[in-house]
């Protein structure tokens, strides 16, 4: 076996998973534009959980009304000015933060989960399955999903959870069909094959080796619908389907905001700002991980 | 060719009967009390009865089904508990006023975000790329409604060069009526003036419709032609002397474009439901309203009709793109 | 004509509007060359031209113009003027009543306005009963109106009804020929909903639903004191800030729904006529005293001394703090009522005598999604009841949601805010419509009753001297401040926004929004 | 001994990757003249590929970048070349062909139209090209497409101008790759690079191509670089061979002399390496240790840490190109003088 | 005469017309009753070009795909009629490596993930434990040539030789009687292909393994197989010990097979320079 064997020199030992770790910050620091997005989410996040409290005038948030200091100009006082019955705008921005990302994460957790069991199921199992399954999910993507959502919020009535049930409802099939393409694509891969002939059941191949290898695309697509998910959020709280009162949120802030145009402007433009922003942040630091995590769609 | 499209529209059949059997069941949700509203509020238990039964809202659930898609077959999508007219008669008044916006935002979409996407893919990695990549996410991010409404306060309010929202100044006889679309019967009729201001009025809200379709499109341009340029028959290309005009626009181009494709068409749907939000900005007489409406006060007929059309409209334009797609792609052909 | 909250529509998008079409500056010509045309603009749609079915003040709008009733009302305070009758006589025991109508009125076909066309009219109204018909109920019944010739009508009510003459204006008469030829199968509805056959000074010329309506002066105009409008456009601009803009821009003559931050910003605009005039209307917060915490009196009195009235007062804008269930200055009103205002000691007095003296739980308010004056008024009222230590949730309701809650005592919220209008200038239409037990059920009175209560708007509603039913209503607003069923609210000013050019515009109290277009003219 | 085609000189190419910059040719030296047929032979990661690109000057400069040597074809050094001036080169002077057919040829576009973008690219700069095909008067177009199907039948596709109209999917491997070659020769070059031509396609249809290629040479006096990994390849097809290893040519030669008489001990372990006719079961000589990491490369002879005549002088200083016999030289301070050694 | 390991009987497989986007494409007859059978501890060569059919025969072998008509028979067993256990337990008993060495390992696993996976799927024949399984691991990087430091590494981290020798660990880790070699060193430089032939060589003497060795190498299939079978369109065209095929081929498929393969001598007639 000696002339066989020759030992490769093995590169120094070393832990392994942090060296991989640090190969793929290094990549993610690469673009400053990632560095930006991931600034954003951050700053975004610190006022989700902390928006309530740092808010400048907390009791407004809690639904206080001082009519005497109705729509007052943006002062040093109040950055932003005070809405119809005299609420800081910037406090109930600060505020709205952890309705829109709380309800933004809802709606991507919860759509992400349905979506990928439905996707990986069609892709894997294929045939008739697979048929009735897409079939099933183009046709929820056929229905308008801002059409859908409002008619399921209607249905559901207004409140937090029925909003956030609603946007999920209609917002699955898009990571349906990702994982379906993903699955159907992993499973002509050469490995899959190999677990097979190896003897793994059905369920091991699915689950342990095709589905790791959909993450990264899956998890890209959750980070750049966070984005989309507040949007929707708010577009629901701009048509009055949102949230009940007075939990501030930027959808209904902006909406009764709208009436005040052009004359009190700045009841407006913070809601309006901040969700911009969130977006702008998570819709970055989503290309960022694309390039990071999925190499095929180069920058 | 023919034999594919025949089988596309038999799909359509079950696409129908599944649409309303969703919407129907949504609709069986609704706790509220559509008649009582209709009835108007003096309205005594019998007034409220004596309407129900004539939309024949008291009859179980699946009679109304039947009813309904018995009507289907007709054309007819039953009555407005609110408007009184029949649904199929307000889509048909609010239809074309949603198609005319949404046509306009894709088109402006296709036509700016495909040569910016291939131009930003062409100057990878150098700052007009980055700056149009920031631009684009920032496009993405804007809330279509925010949008809307910071066009409104500029141009409407403050500058007054453009209408506050709607499609025509009322005074206004519209054009005669041929596609519906104001522009387009503007310009049948030959009547410039009308053109114009037709114009002016889709300008505003057809910018804040298409902003970020026509990022997402550049983008996946963009992505698509970096994809293409990495392949090994561009090189050949090269290889062989072809001068760099054509590589850019017969070898790239051409492949890049026929990945795009696929994203316009789902675009179209993502449109139509988009165009709620910049209806309710721009009191755009479209079936976005006719819908918010109709949902809010749970006169679940024109959400039903509203979802079925627009839901048609999807399939049919996904059906042209996937076929424009076949004639651009042979490959695709001999699959 | 009925005024139900749901169809006062402020600001917010779910107005229950048709789209608005807001004209741009667009080329002059256009729009000299249709002659003098007044541009109303309004959020609401006018889905139904039936006289004796449509409802709501954009219906009345038309109707007005386009259709005669016997009266008409005008002035403030409101007063009974001729309309198709020239004068009318009521009988001793103010049951029977004689008009006698004006020999020139003829219908827009060009015939003769006859008393058969009246009985005809006021026949169909009663029968279908639907839209303002409810006001008749069991009064006027069809075999009641007769007509003694060709040119006089007398009506026998089965009792007497003070409000009577008040309410004819809401009544119109339609060319009994037209309707009997297109009666279809539902008695002429679904023709008379697209089709006119009234006798009024304008006729619809074009209809765009969801857009616009407009109309146009008839030929055959025969009413008294014309002014010299070519036409009139009705048109449906479904935000109150484009309506401001259009009337400051001059592509609109009147806006009817302004709201008062809209009034501030048009003070002191350039030729704008501000109207903002008190109205009969009452915008109170309704207390479950049925069912629930609020069933105890001494909790309903803790609350309404506990209620900020300045605050509501200031997030009303142009409005004046309600004196009792009664519209200020209506008959029978009473200024110098002891009504409760903040005061937190005589609130924790009333408080200390509940089960919960010292609060700890929460109770439930709704209002109507998109109606942004009651959402305020929510917000305030969360503030008010901390002071007591109570909690409110606050749940934005559609309004049909609003209408089933009200049906049964279970089900109503314990508070819920609701408009009263006064759809004709009598004090019994408030009082039966949100005091009288026969309306339980309805989102006006949904658990409200008091037998005494009763007694008193049935005798104030069948008395005919005056002085006798001012007393009454007194006795019957002492009643209610002392159950304190209500936090009474506000009195929002009617406001209007109008061009200088209008000219001899006159405002009444009574659906001021559903402009009478015939005295008008454009400089 | 014709006047040289192509002199590479002492050519050095880093390429800056995620790892740092890697030395990837590191002073590369070839002379082809015409009628001759270059082998350039190496395993994956030699830089073969990379010299046959750089020639067309096809390798992107902003990660690569030639920091010294020349590439002179027919005298002029290319490296200096303005870029309008090598494009007019490319295709019309140095024709090419890749490896795989299958992702070669412009999938949505027809073949004929393909080959006629050539020709009219190589006509913009010697008009003349066109003429022989077809009288001038019937537009340049319909000569370009004449000129293409008569190229088509001389690679071997039967009824050519009726397949110009199909589109490169409608075709096999075998056949998709003589149209790359009918391409590579519309524009009658006079140097063909063929990168591993035949690599993807199967031994049946390899031959061939091999054999379509060597006809080309006869007929049109060009010089060819084969490069390929396949030393069988190189012995049925090329008049010349060059050995190449971690970015040096270090043998080069006559193919009977290298294939015969392999100086360099690298040659000699890759000759051992391939299984011959009468090599006995488990008696193949596998060549120990990796390629070594570019980015890091020992100094002196590259091959010297896998090489058992390696000495010190080996691992100081990169050994010069001596000869060992006429018109075969090698890049070793030990060669190794043999005698012939069994054929395969 | 010994029992052979593996009988192939008549093995046909046709895949249906299939209706594509906008046309039908054709039925395909990828085998066309093709017989052989392949005694223990012996290396059979399988040579055929692209389209030969010889991809399906191994997807059959290994029933991934089942034939339209035929038997395969393992040790005298019908494959088809094995119920899911057995068939389970069968598939622990052969095993094959791929072509590619860059697709054939999961990227996501580390190498002792790849090479324990087995080891796990059969854990109730095997019966190890997690150490146990690291240490057969361990030892059978050992076998292939690696060394223990590689069990935490990622497969991107490895040369195409390396990972072909994961490959060939991997398939013995279940302890196979029966090895499919599916062009093993078609992908490897000439250098890296020796050393995995002669490790394949040395594996079988000291393991006893039967191999069924697939390729279109001729001279590769020469080196390592004592008996080869020519397989073209569907239909085997030649079949009998390497030295008799090589030096006579009976059938005008082989010699022309024989005949187009480069040999690395000088021509006879060459165009000299």
């Amino acid at each position: 076996m000696s002339k066989l064997a020759d030992p490769i020199a093995a590169t120094a030992a070393g832990p392994v998973r942090r060296e991989k770790l640090a190969r793929a910050l290094f990549r993610f620091r690469q673009s400053r534009l990632s560095l930006l997005g991931a600034a954003i989410v951050a700053l975004v996040l610190f006022f989700a959980l902390l928006g309530s409290v740092l808010a400048p005038y907390p009791d407004d948030v809690r639904g206080s009304v001082s009519t005497a200091a109705r729509f007052l100009a943006p002062s040093a006082a109040h950055p932003f000015g005070t809405n119809e019955v005299g609420q800081d705008v910037l406090s109930l921005t600060m505020a709205g933060t952890t309705v829109s990302v709380l309800a933004g994460f809802g709606v991507v957790i919860i759509g992400s989960l349905l979506g990928t069991l439905v996707g990986a199921v069609a892709g894997f199992a294929g045939g008739l399955v697979d048929e009735a399954l897409m079939r099933f999910t183009d046709l929820v993507l056929t229905i308008p999903s801002l059409i859908l959502a409002m008619a399921i919020a209607a249905a559901l009535g207004p409140g937090f959870e029925n909003m956030v049930l609603a946007i999920s409802l209609s917002w699955w099939p898009g990571y349906a069909r990702l994982v379906r393409g993903e699955v159907l694509a992993a499973r002509e891969e050469v490995y899959v094959t190999a677990a097979r002939a190896i003897g793994a059941s059905p369920a091991r191949v699915l689950f342990r080796h095709i589905l790791p290898n959909c993450l990264s695309p899956i998890i890209v697509k959750m980070s750049l619908d966070m984005g989309f998910a507040i949007l929707t959020v708010a577009g629901l709280g701009f048509i009055g389907i949102g949230v009940r009162p007075p939990t501030p949120e930027w959808g209904t802030l902006l909406s009764t905001a709208r009436s005040y145009m052009p004359d009190y402007w700045w009841t407006a433009m913070a809601p309006g700002m901040a969700m911009f922003l969130a977006v702008f942040g998570f819709n970055l630091l989503g290309d960022g991980l694309r390039d990071v995590l999925d190499p095929r769609g180069r920058r | 060719m023919l034999q594919f499209i025949l089988r596309r529209i038999l799909l359509l059949i079950p696409v129908i009967f599944g649409l309303t059997i969703i919407m129907f069941v949504i609709a069986r949700l609704l706790p509220g009390d559509p008649v009582g509203l209709a009835a108007g509020a003096n309205a005594t238990q019998a007034e409220r009865q004596a309407l129900a039964t004539e939309f024949g809202l008291d009859r179980p659930i699946w009679a109304q089904y039947g009813t309904y898609v018995a009507g289907l077959a007709r054309g007819d999508l039953g009555r407005s508990l609110l408007t009184r007219r029949p649904v199929a008669q307000d889509i048909a008044t609010y239809l074309p006023a949603t198609l005319e916006l949404v046509l306009a935002a894709l088109a402006l979409a296709v036509i700016l975000g495909v040569p910016l996407g291939l131009l930003t893919a062409l100057w990878r990695n150098r700052w007009p790329d980055y700056l149009s990549q920031v631009v684009a996410i920032g496009a993405i991010s804007m809330p279509r409604f925010f949008l809307g409404l910071l066009l409104q306060l500029v141009f409407a309010m403050w500058l007054m060069w453009l209408p506050l929202g709607g499609r025509l100044p009322i005074i206004v006889f519209p054009p005669h009526k041929v596609t519906g679309f104001l522009t387009i019967d503007a310009l049948l009729s030959g009547n410039g003036t009308i053109f114009v201001t037709a114009l002016r009025h889709l300008a505003m809200p057809t910018i804040a419709l298409s902003l970020s379709p026509l990022a997402t499109i550049m983008r996946m341009m963009r992505a698509s032609a970096i994809e293409v340029m990495g392949q090994d028959y561009v090189t050949t290309a090269r290889a062989l002397g072809l001068p760099r005009r054509k590589i850019v626009t017969k070898v790239i181009a051409r492949n890049a474009f026929s990945a795009t494709l696929t994203v316009i068409g789902l675009y179209f749907g993502w449109l139509l439901g988009g165009t709620v939000l910049v209806e309710t900005v721009f009191d755009w007489p479209g079936l976005g309203l006719y819908a918010t409406k109709a949902i809010v006060s749970q006169d679940m007929m024109p959400v039903i009709g509203v979802a079925l059309v627009s839901g048609l409209i999807f399939v049919v334009a996904n059906l042209l793109i996937d076929t424009a797609y076949g004639l651009i792609n042979p490959k695709v052909r001999y699959a | 004509m009925t005024q139900s909250a749901f169809s006062i529509t402020r600001r917010g998008l779910l107005a229950m509007a048709g789209a608005g079409l807001a004209t741009a500056s667009f080329p002059p010509q256009l729009f000299a060359q249709s002659g003098k045309v007044l541009i109303i603009a309004s959020n609401q749609d006018i889905p139904n031209f039936d006289p004796h079915t449509a409802s709501g003040y954009s219906a009345a709008f038309l109707l007005r113009n386009v259709y005669d009733p016997l009266v008409r009302v005008a002035g403030n305070p409101p007063d009974s003027v001729p309309g198709l009758a020239e004068s009318w006589t009521v009988s001793q025991d103010g049951t029977t009543y004689t008009f006698k109508l004006n020999s020139a009125a003829k219908f827009q076909s060009g015939s003769q306005v006859t008393a058969e066309d009246v009985v005809y009219s006021f026949g169909r109204a009663m029968t279908l009963a639907k839209g303002n018909s409810w006001m008749l109920r069991n009064i006027v019944t069809p075999e009641s109106v007769k007509a003694t010739n060709a040119g006089t009508v007398t009506f026998t009510l089965a009792k007497p009804f003070a409000a009577f003459v008040a309410v004819l204006p809401w009544f119109f008469i339609v060319e009994k020929a037209a309707v009997e030829a297109n009666l279809g199968s539902d008695n002429g509805q679904t023709w008379l909903m697209t089709n006119l056959a009234g006798s009024g000074p304008f006729t619809v010329m074009r209809a765009e639903p969801g857009t616009l309506y407009q109309l146009g002066r008839a030929e055959t105009a025969w009413q008294p004191g014309g002014g010299d409008l070519d036409g009139v456009v009705w048109q449906i601009v479904r935000e109150t800030a484009t309506q401001r803009l259009m009337l400051q821009r001059g592509e609109a003559h009147i806006a009817v729904d302004l709201t008062s931050e809209d009034m501030d910003a048009l003070d002191g605009a350039a030729s704008v006529v501000r109207v903002i005039e008190p109205e009969y209307r009452t915008f109170s917060i309704k207390m479950n005293t049925g069912h629930g915490a609020l069933a105890d009196v001494n909790l309903r009195k803790a609350i309404s001394y506990a209620t900020n009235y300045e605050a509501l007062k200031d997030t009303a804008g142009y409005a004046e703090l309600m004196v009792g269930p009664l519209p200020n200055g209506i008959l029978g009103h009473d200024p110098n009522l002891e009504v409760p205002r903040m005061d937190l000691e005589k609130a924790k007095s009333f408080m200390a005598k509940t089960e919960k003296p010292d609060g700890g739980f929460t109770l439930k308010m709704v209002y109507v999604t998109g109606l942004e004056q009651e959402r305020r008024f929510a917000l305030v009222m969360l503030d008010s009841l901390k002071a007591l230590n109570i909690g409110l949730n606050i749940q934005p309701l559609a309004w049909p949601d609003m209408v089933a809650a009200c049906a049964s005592t279970e089900t109503v919220p314990d508070l819920f805010p609701v408009y009263q209008t006064a759809n004709y200038a009598d004090p019994d239409n408030i009082a039966f419509a949100a005091y009288h037990s026969a309306n339980n059920g309805s989102w006006q009175n949904p658990v409200f009753h008091d037998p005494k209560v009763d007694a008193l708007i049935e005798a104030a509603r069948t008395a005919t001297d005056k002085a006798e039913r001012v007393d009454l209503y007194k006795q019957f607003q002492k009643t209610i401040v002392a159950d304190a069923p209500d936090i009474f609210g506000v009195l929002e000013k009617r406001k209007l926004g109008l061009r200088d050019a209008v000219e001899n515009y006159a405002f009444s109290p009574v659906a001021a929004n559903a402009i009478e277009c015939w005295p008008l003219s454009l400089a | 001994m014709s006047e040289a085609l192509l002199e590479i000189r002492d050519l050095h190419l880093t390429m800056s990757s995620f790892d740092g910059l890697a030395h990837v040719l590191n002073g590369v030296d070839l002379t082809v003249r015409r009628g001759e047929v270059w082998g350039v032979v190496g395993e994956s990661g030699c830089g073969k590929s990379l010299t046959g690109l750089s020639i067309s000057r096809l390798v992107p400069t902003p990660p690569a970048r030639y920091p010294q040597g020349s590439i002179r074809f027919e005298g002029e050094d290319l490296m200096r070349l303005a870029p309008h001036r090598m494009q007019a080169l490319r295709g019309k002077r140095i024709g090419m062909i890749f490896q795989d057919p299958t992702t070669n040829l412009n999938p949505t576009v027809r073949i004929g139209e393909q080959l006629v973008d050539v020709a009219l690219a190589a006509a913009s700069h010697d008009p003349s090209l066109l003429d022989d095909a077809t009288p001038q008067q019937f537009g340049r177009r319909r000569q370009a497409r004449d000129l293409a199907a008569r190229l088509l039948e001389r690679v071997g596709i039967p009824d050519a101008q009726a397949r110009l109209a199909s589109y490169p999917h409608e075709f096999s491997g075998g056949m998709r790759q003589r149209v790359l070659i009918a391409m590579a020769l519309i524009g009658r070059p006079d140097l063909l690079i063929a990168d591993e031509p035949t690599t993807a396609l199967d031994v049946s249809v390899q031959a061939q191509i091999l054999k379509l290629i060597q006809s080309m040479v006869a007929d049109h006096d060009i010089g060819v670089i084969l490069i390929t990994h396949n030393l069988g390849v190189v012995a049925e097809t090329c008049t010349h061979v060059a050995v190449m290893y971690a970015g040096n040519v270090v043998e080069t030669g006559p193919v009977a002399a290298v294939i015969e008489r392999p100086a360099h001990p690298y040659t000699r372990a890759l000759m051992a390496a391939i299984p011959m006719r009468d090599t006995p079961r488990g008696q193949l000589q596998g060549l120990p240790g990796v390629v070594p990491d570019l980015i890091r490369p020992p100094p002196g002879c590259r091959f010297a840490p896998r090489c058992d005549r390696a000495t010190a002088e080996c691992r100081a200083r990169f050994p010069g190109t001596g000869p060992v016999a006429p018109g075969h030289a090698v890049a070793c301070y030990h060669p190794v003088r043999q005698p012939k050694i069994a054929d395969g | 005469m010994v029992e052979p390991i593996l009988e192939i009987q008549g093995v046909r497989k046709t895949y249906p017309a299939r209706r594509s986007l906008f046309g039908r494409s054709a039925a395909v007859d990828a085998l066309k009753g093709v017989s052989l059978a392949v005694t223990p501890g012996e290396s059979f060569g399988l040579v055929g070009e692209s389209g030969s059919g010889k991809t399906t025969l191994t997807r059959s072998i290994l029933r991934l795909e089942a034939p339209t008509a035929g038997r395969i028979l393992f040790k005298g067993e019908d494959m088809a009629r094995l119920g899911p256990k057995a068939l389970r337990t069968l598939r622990a008993r052969i095993q094959i490596v791929f072509q590619d060495p860059y697709a054939s390992l999961n990227p996501r696993m580390t190498v002792e993930e790849i090479v324990s996976e087995p080891m796990l799927v059969h854990r109730d024949i095997l019966r190890l434990d997690r150490a146990g399984r690291r240490d057969r691991a361990a030892e059978l990087l050992a076998l292939v040539g690696l060394s223990t430091q590689h069990l935490a590494r990622n497969p991107h981290e490895f040369s195409g030789g390396q990972r072909q020798r994961i490959g060939i660990a991997r398939a013995l880790a279940a302890g196979p009687e029966l090895l499919l070699l599916d062009e093993p060193t078609s992908a490897l430089d000439v250098s890296v292909q020796a050393q995995v032939l002669n490790l394949l060589i040395d594996l079988q003497d000291r393991l006893g393994l039967t191999y069924l060795f697939i390729s279109h190498d001729l001279a590769v299939v020469r080196y390592l197989c004592d008996r080869v079978a020519l397989i073209h369109s569907g239909v085997l065209v030649e079949e009998g010990p390497t030295r008799e095929i090589f030096d006579a081929p009976q059938s005008d498929y082989a010699r022309m097979l024989l005949g187009a393969a480069p040999k690395v001598r000088v021509p006879p007639a060459t165009p000299s320079g």
